[in-house]
């Protein structure tokens, strides 16, 4: 059924893939790299369907479901360390976060 | 259906059974609001609307007609564009929802035809329910919060919370269901109740499961006595509050649908959606069949709003995460357990049964040592989990009522006359 | 669906998710940040269906758009209720652009690499009665991605589920009031 | 049978650890439950493996050896923890837990007010399980582990009040010495390896021949292969440790030093047991040190030397148990000269009844300590015979056993040496002769010698009138300042003249039945020995018994052992004699200018000539080496790496900017790059 070349549901997900890396770069909100963190799991994630489907094995689709899975608790874990940070500094830049300066 | 179908009559056979289903859902809604107010008026002893037309039939059309050409406030402070979107998401979303819903048999039982009385038959469609269902939520939250008011954005707060909290349990009180079904289609679901399927309301199987879902399910569309999010009282309307006109009426009309949508849910997992025994296989009466008992459950809905006060926040929580969840898990072990080791279905209905019995009789015993405490003179006491001053509270003694109580209350008297608590 | 319809449908979700996910990294309010990876992920769930992994898509949109991002609205609406707060200054402004020339080269190469002739294009598929697409069509797609879990990679669930109660367990103790 | 073995081995180890890990909660009756259990446990295990050895015919099958568990497996070298049941060990094991049983009860009164009771019988246990462990490993290896063993238990028990800094310097020095032997046991296992491929004894082996003197690897046969050099170094490196574990000259210092450990100890571990097992490892290891004939005169040598050394110290001690301990010392010195005349079973012998009347000795003057609330100085007693009477008699009797006086057990043992002695003499040729010869009139003087000073003694302890101040009234565990504070009292109440002797009580009887049994033990004791003496040499049940193992021993004529054991009573009685003219009314003390008495009461300065000469230099070297190694090479060297990682962390750290992104920015830098590595390769 497919006509589509696999390398452009890949181009997309590396686009996603590299726009996620650059949120994390350059946004300093710590809420915003948490997401861009989950653009880049849902890049992957795609790339992982992707070739499940190209390869006709639903190995792929069981790993993003395991991402998804872990996401989840790296999401809820992840929000509860900055709700407690918040709690504690009023503030959630994640330049003020820079007690590991060497 | 057939895979000879053609696309485009697929298409357009869709697009004409969804026009349908939306103007079916909104006269239910527009004549739920009416039903309502009769129902509610007639526990409390009152008549409700009953002027425009008879029996006042015509009201929803009157309040339609007010509705649209009320002025629509948009608050300075609000985040326009989103507050403008979210009714619209609401209501996008609830109509969505019931797209997989079955409404009735097939017109020719044994010949699936592109025009059967349900949009999509999807293998997923449980999933799909649930997981638009999940998007609910986004309406009321960006609502509150694109409204820059602070009880909007509490209101809209609770609500998440709400929904995310019951949404577990939901879930998991359908698994079991699902596990006597074997799948996850609607329509194939219906099927396994049948005389054709597996003969029984799956009711029977999992009565545990249907009362933690319908539990779940009154707060998952925050309706009395789990309707926080809009508690007039606490937080004057919650996410509803700078919302006015048509897009007040937008929230309703989501609401009210999601109720239908969760009733049908209701209907077609426990209650044998639009089979009766064979009856459903005269075409027409199945969609009958299943109007009446989604009926039911909407009844029960109005009837629950007139009867039951609204709960306390932390209470709400507390019986999603410590009461619901706990006994959802279980039932879903249990069925589990119950379908691998191939047992019959009275086995797991039993077992349901009892797990209900022992928590009532668990509930009740400890109702009954909270909630008087009888002092020495014979006088009634506050119970000891009732609070009066909130730094003594360790020094309570909230074990059993009797004793414990009356000691309390002595002690915190003395503490008050000693000055050493402020009230 | 075929043919055109495939191509125009792949390009418009394409365009769509990209830009949804710029949408996440370049506006300033955290809250039209979230919304923008709503959209991304409900553009990447159709693009799930169209590769033909329903139950993956549904349940992107069930976790992934109804719960984590949620969770995510929840924690954004609460904690930047007032996100017009003077914005502090960028203590490492040259970072801007080295990442964006980094984002490029990363981009230019992986497209470089993908488009010129990989082994990905011609990479065996699996056959016979494990193949995703016999599975699919003879029992559907949730038995075909059920047995693949369940079969192959049950180790790996109960781990995830461990993860999951480690998870709620560390959430509690971090939401704990101090 | 070996499993009988695991069994003798277990209990006291389970014991050890449950008083070790609960004994400060259980209550005194619990812990003496399980201490003495688990001993008495271990000895009826130990009985009945004994029993059923004796039960096997012929006698040259008496033997067991298995495997419990292999601990390493590394090239040729195969180490099994095997227990051997064989007619020596089985002897052993006998005299450990029987002997260590009565202590153990003992103890429970002489302990019974000491804080560290549970510690004490803890570490009891523990000594209990090393030792047999040392006699029942069936390869020098496991030998070695149970060596160190007991030299820990030793150790712990010798510093058991570690209050006192005098019990922990000497727990050091035991530690120290016992060490130095512990080396010499390890190179000498190392040869062996290096040349023989093996350190079992070998039972079971492929050269295994039952019924020939001495089987298995360690067989004459195989040995011969050993250089010349080769056969002295590891039989003298055995001595090395023979010696610091059996206090022979010159690393005898620590035992007399020990004697700061509780009294139940000095007879358990310092007299009856652990200080035998040099003798026990000259006997099992026998067939190395015939290979050369310089090896077996050298132990006499040293052996006599330390007898008549150490006799002649004991001769002017003032502290009762320092007087044993020398006597200890020199009745080692007897047992090795007798295993340097061939005649292992005799050393074995000795070994045995010296543990019975040692420990009875022992813990004769422990009662008399207890009695007298710590005193152990002679000058402060007498007279006790008339409040000590279990005491006074079970002591005589071991006193008279000591002394070779017939029919006690020393007799036939020191005679059976005695006699093995000058019939080696007589039998070989060339200069050994006269060494052993000489070894011969070492030992009927020592022999003398230990008559006299046993009975001094016998009579500064027991007879004439009470010449202290009573009892002291602090406990063993008193410090330093409480000591002295004693002190000072007891000058005022000395004033109080005899009547203080009515406070003097004789012990419980938790502690006489002990003694009783002993001093039985030391009457009956000596005959499973040769009755060779009077012409009827079928009468020898020991010697037969450990003839699979040690071979038979030479047999003399009969005038040659008429003549040695004439020889060593009548200088036996003369000791007797000469302490009964001296100390016969009640022991004086008189400071005595002679020279060699104070040489001989100074320990011939041995402790002060080792500090001048070895450990003055040592600390000399090491402060000197701390100096110029520590300060100048390492601290300068370290200084230098650690200036050299400052100034590397200087530059690293600026690249911390503790900047969450930057690190991120790190990240996509090496994800970029690694992705045009795979363009660039393409």
């Amino acid at each position: 059924m497919t006509t589509i070349p696999v390398s452009w549901y890949l181009i997309v997900s590396a686009l996603l893939f590299t726009i996620g890396t650059i949120g994390v770069l350059v946004r300093r909100n710590p809420l915003i790299i948490f997401m861009s963190i989950e653009l880049m799991l849902n890049a992957v994630n795609l790339a992982f369907v992707t070739l499940s489907s190209y390869l006709d094995s639903a190995d792929g689709q069981v790993f993003v479901f395991i991402v998804l899975t872990v996401a989840a608790a790296e999401v809820v874990v992840g929000l509860a360390i900055i709700v407690s940070i918040f709690r504690t500094r009023r503030n959630i830049d994640v330049d003020e976060m820079n007690l590991l300066r060497g | 259906m057939p895979d000879t179908t053609p696309t485009w009559l697929l298409v357009v056979a869709s697009l004409v059974k969804s026009a349908i289903l939306i103007v079916i859902l909104l006269t239910i809604f527009a004549y739920m609001t009416w039903i309502e107010r009769r129902v509610v008026a007639r526990i409390q002893g009152r008549l409700g609307p009953n002027r425009a037309g008879p029996f006042g039939a015509l009201q929803p059309l009157a309040d339609a007609i007010k509705m649209a050409f009320k002025e629509q406030i948009i608050p300075a402070q609000a985040y326009k564009a989103i507050y403008l979107i979210a009714p619209v998401i609401s209501v996008v979303v609830a109509l969505s929802a019931f797209a997989v819903v079955p409404i009735g048999n097939s017109w020719t039982p044994g010949h699936p035809s592109v025009w059967d009385p349900w949009v999509g038959d999807i293998n997923v469609g449980l999933l799909w329910i649930l997981s638009i269902s999940s998007l609910a939520v986004y309406g009321i939250v960006l609502g509150g919060w694109s409204s820059g008011n602070r009880y909007s954005l509490l209101g809209s707060l609770r609500s998440a919370a709400q929904m995310i909290s019951y949404e577990t349990s939901l879930g998991l009180a359908l698994s079991g269901t699902l596990m006597w079904a074997g799948t996850l289609s609607m329509v194939s679901i219906v099927r396994q109740q049948t005389l054709q399927g597996q003969g029984i309301w799956f009711i029977v199987a999992q009565p545990l499961g249907f009362l933690i879902y319908i539990i779940a399910a009154v707060a998952e569309v925050n309706r009395a006595p789990f309707d926080l999010p809009e508690a007039e009282q606490e937080l004057t309307a919650g996410y509803l509050t700078e919302y006015s006109g048509l897009r007040w009426s937008l929230y309703q009309m989501a609401e009210y649908i999601n109720m239908i949508t969760v009733s049908s849910v209701a209907t077609t997992l426990f209650f044998g959606g639009w089979s009766f025994f064979g009856l459903e296989r005269i075409p027409g009466l199945s969609i009958v069949i299943f109007a009446v008992k989604v009926a039911f459950f909407l009844f029960l809905f109005i009837w629950l709003r007139a009867t039951l006060p609204r709960i306390r926040y932390d209470r709400l929580m507390r019986l999603g995460w410590q009461f619901l969840l706990p006994l959802a898990v279980l039932n879903a072990v249990v069925t589990a357990a119950c379908v691998a080791l191939g047992l019959p279905w009275w086995v797991n209905g039993l077992i349901g049964l009892a797990i209900i019995v022992a928590v009532l009789a668990i509930t009740w015993q400890r109702s009954r040592q909270t909630r008087f405490a009888i002092s020495k003179t014979g006088a009634e006491l506050l119970p000891p989990s009732v609070r009066l001053v909130k730094s003594i509270e360790p020094e309570l003694g909230l074990v059993n009522g009797g004793e414990a109580a009356v000691a309390g209350v002595e002690r915190q008297q003395a503490l008050l006359q000693d000055g050493r608590v402020q009230v | 669906m075929s043919g055109p319809a495939l191509i125009i449908s792949f390009f418009v979700l394409a365009v769509a998710s990209v830009a949804s996910a710029l949408g996440v990294i370049l506006f300033r309010n955290a809250v039209y940040s979230a919304l923008s990876l709503i959209l991304t992920l409900l553009f990447l769930a159709m693009f799930y269906l169209q590769l033909g992994a329903m139950f993956i898509a549904i349940v992107q949109i069930l976790i992934y758009a109804g719960a984590i991002m949620v969770l995510f609205l929840f924690v954004v609406t609460m904690l930047a209720a007032d996100p017009r707060d003077p914005d502090l200054q960028d203590r490492l402004p040259w970072q801007r652009g080295v990442a964006a020339v980094l984002g490029l080269v990363l981009v230019g190469a992986l497209s470089y690499l993908l488009l010129s002739g990989t082994p990905l294009n011609e990479a065996a598929r699996a056959h016979g009665s494990e193949a995703l697409s016999q599975v699919v069509a003879q029992q559907g797609n949730i038995q075909a991605f059920g047995q693949a879990l369940f079969h192959g990679f049950s180790f790996a669930f109960e781990v995830t589920s461990l993860v999951i109660v480690v998870a709620i367990l560390g959430a509690l103790v971090l939401g704990r009031k101090a | 049978m070996a499993s009988l073995l695991l069994w003798v081995l277990i209990p006291p180890l389970l014991g050890f650890i449950i008083l070790g890990l609960l004994g400060r909660t259980l209550p005194r009756s619990a812990i003496l439950t399980v201490a003495w259990g688990t001993v008495a446990l271990s000895f009826l295990f130990a009985l009945s493996a004994f029993l059923s050895l004796l039960g096997v015919h012929p006698d040259s099958q008496r033997v067991s050896d298995v495997s419990v568990y292999t601990w390493a497996i590394a090239g040729d070298l195969q180490v099994h923890f095997g227990l051997l049941l064989d007619p020596l060990s089985a002897t052993m094991l006998l005299v450990i837990t029987g002997v260590g049983l009565l202590i153990h009860i003992y103890s429970a009164g002489y302990m019974a007010d000491d804080p560290g009771f549970w510690r004490f019988f803890s570490y009891m246990n523990f000594f209990i399980f090393a030792m047999t462990l040392l006699v029942s490993a069936d390869n020098l290896l496991f030998l070695l582990v149970g060596w160190g063993l007991v030299g820990l238990a030793s150790f712990l028990l010798i510093g058991f009040w570690y209050q006192r800094p005098a019990a922990t310097a000497a727990a050091r020095k035991a530690l120290v010495i016992n060490v130095i032997g512990d080396f010499g046991l390890m190179l000498a296992i190392f040869l062996l390896f290096k040349h023989l491929n093996t350190v079992d004894y070998g039972y079971g082996g492929p050269n295994c021949i039952p019924g020939t003197s001495g089987y298995g690897v360690l067989t004459a046969a195989s040995c011969q292969q050993l250089g010349s050099l080769v056969s002295l170094a590891i039989p003298l490196l055995l001595f090395v440790a023979c010696a610091a574990k059996s206090a022979q000259l010159p690393l005898y210092m620590w035992l007399p030093d020990a004697m700061e450990g509780p009294t139940p100890v000095s007879a358990l571990i310092h007299a009856a047991t652990m200080v035998t097992a040099g003798v026990y490892l000259v006997a099992r290891t026998h067939v190395l040190f015939t290979l050369s004939p310089y090896a077996l005169p050298i132990v006499g040598a040293i052996g006599g030397l330390t007898a008549l050394f150490a006799a002649t110290i004991a001769l002017t001690q003032l502290d009762i148990k320092r007087v044993l301990a020398y006597s200890t010392i020199s009745q080692l010195g007897y047992m090795f000269m007798g295993e340097s005349a061939g005649s292992y079973s005799a050393g074995i012998f000795h070994l045995t009844t010296h543990a019975y009347f040692k420990a009875l000795l022992f813990l004769g003057a422990g009662a008399v300590i207890h009695a007298l609330g710590g005193e152990q100085d002679m000058r402060e007693m007498g007279g006790l015979r008339y409040r000590m009477r279990i005491t006074f008699w079970t002591f005589l009797i071991a006193v008279l056993a000591i002394s070779g006086i017939p029919p006690f057990a020393g007799f036939w043992s020191k005679d059976d040496i005695l006699g093995a002695l000058l019939t080696q003499a007589t039998s070989v040729g060339g200069a050994a002769r006269y060494l052993y010869y000489g070894l011969w009139g070492l030992g009927v003087l020592t022999a003398g010698l230990t008559a006299l000073y046993m009975f001094r003694l016998f009579y500064g302890i027991f007879m004439g009138s009470y010449r202290g101040a009573g009892p002291l009234k602090h406990g063993h565990a008193g410090s330093e300042e409480e000591e002295e504070e004693e002190a000072l009292t007891t000058v005022g109440r000395r004033r109080r003249g005899e009547s203080a002797l009515y406070e003097i009580y004789e012990v419980p009887a938790v502690m006489t039945v002990p003694l009783i049994i002993l001093a039985i033990l030391s009457t009956i004791g000596g005959l499973v020995g040769s009755f060779a003496l009077f012409d009827y040499s079928r009468w020898q049940p020991l010697n037969a018994f450990l003839a699979p193992v040690l071979g038979s021993a030479p047999e003399g004529n009969l005038p040659l052992l008429w003549l040695s054991t004439g020889a060593s009573l009548i200088f036996a009685l003369l000791g007797l004699l000469i302490a009964w003219r001296r100390y016969g009314q009640g022991f004086v003390y008189k400071e005595s200018r002679n020279p060699f008495y104070r040489l001989a009461y100074n320990k011939y300065y041995v402790d002060e000539i080792g500090i001048a000469l070895l450990i003055n230099p040592l600390l000399w070297l090491g402060r000197q080496a701390s100096a110029l190694l520590e300060g100048g090479l390492l601290d300068g060297g370290s200084r230098l790496v650690g200036r050299a990682f400052s100034l590397v962390s200087a530059g690293g750290r600026r690249l911390q900017t503790g900047y969450v992104r930057n690190y991120a920015l790190a990240i996509l830098i090496g994800v970029v790059l690694i992705i045009l590595y795979y363009v660039v390769r393409g």
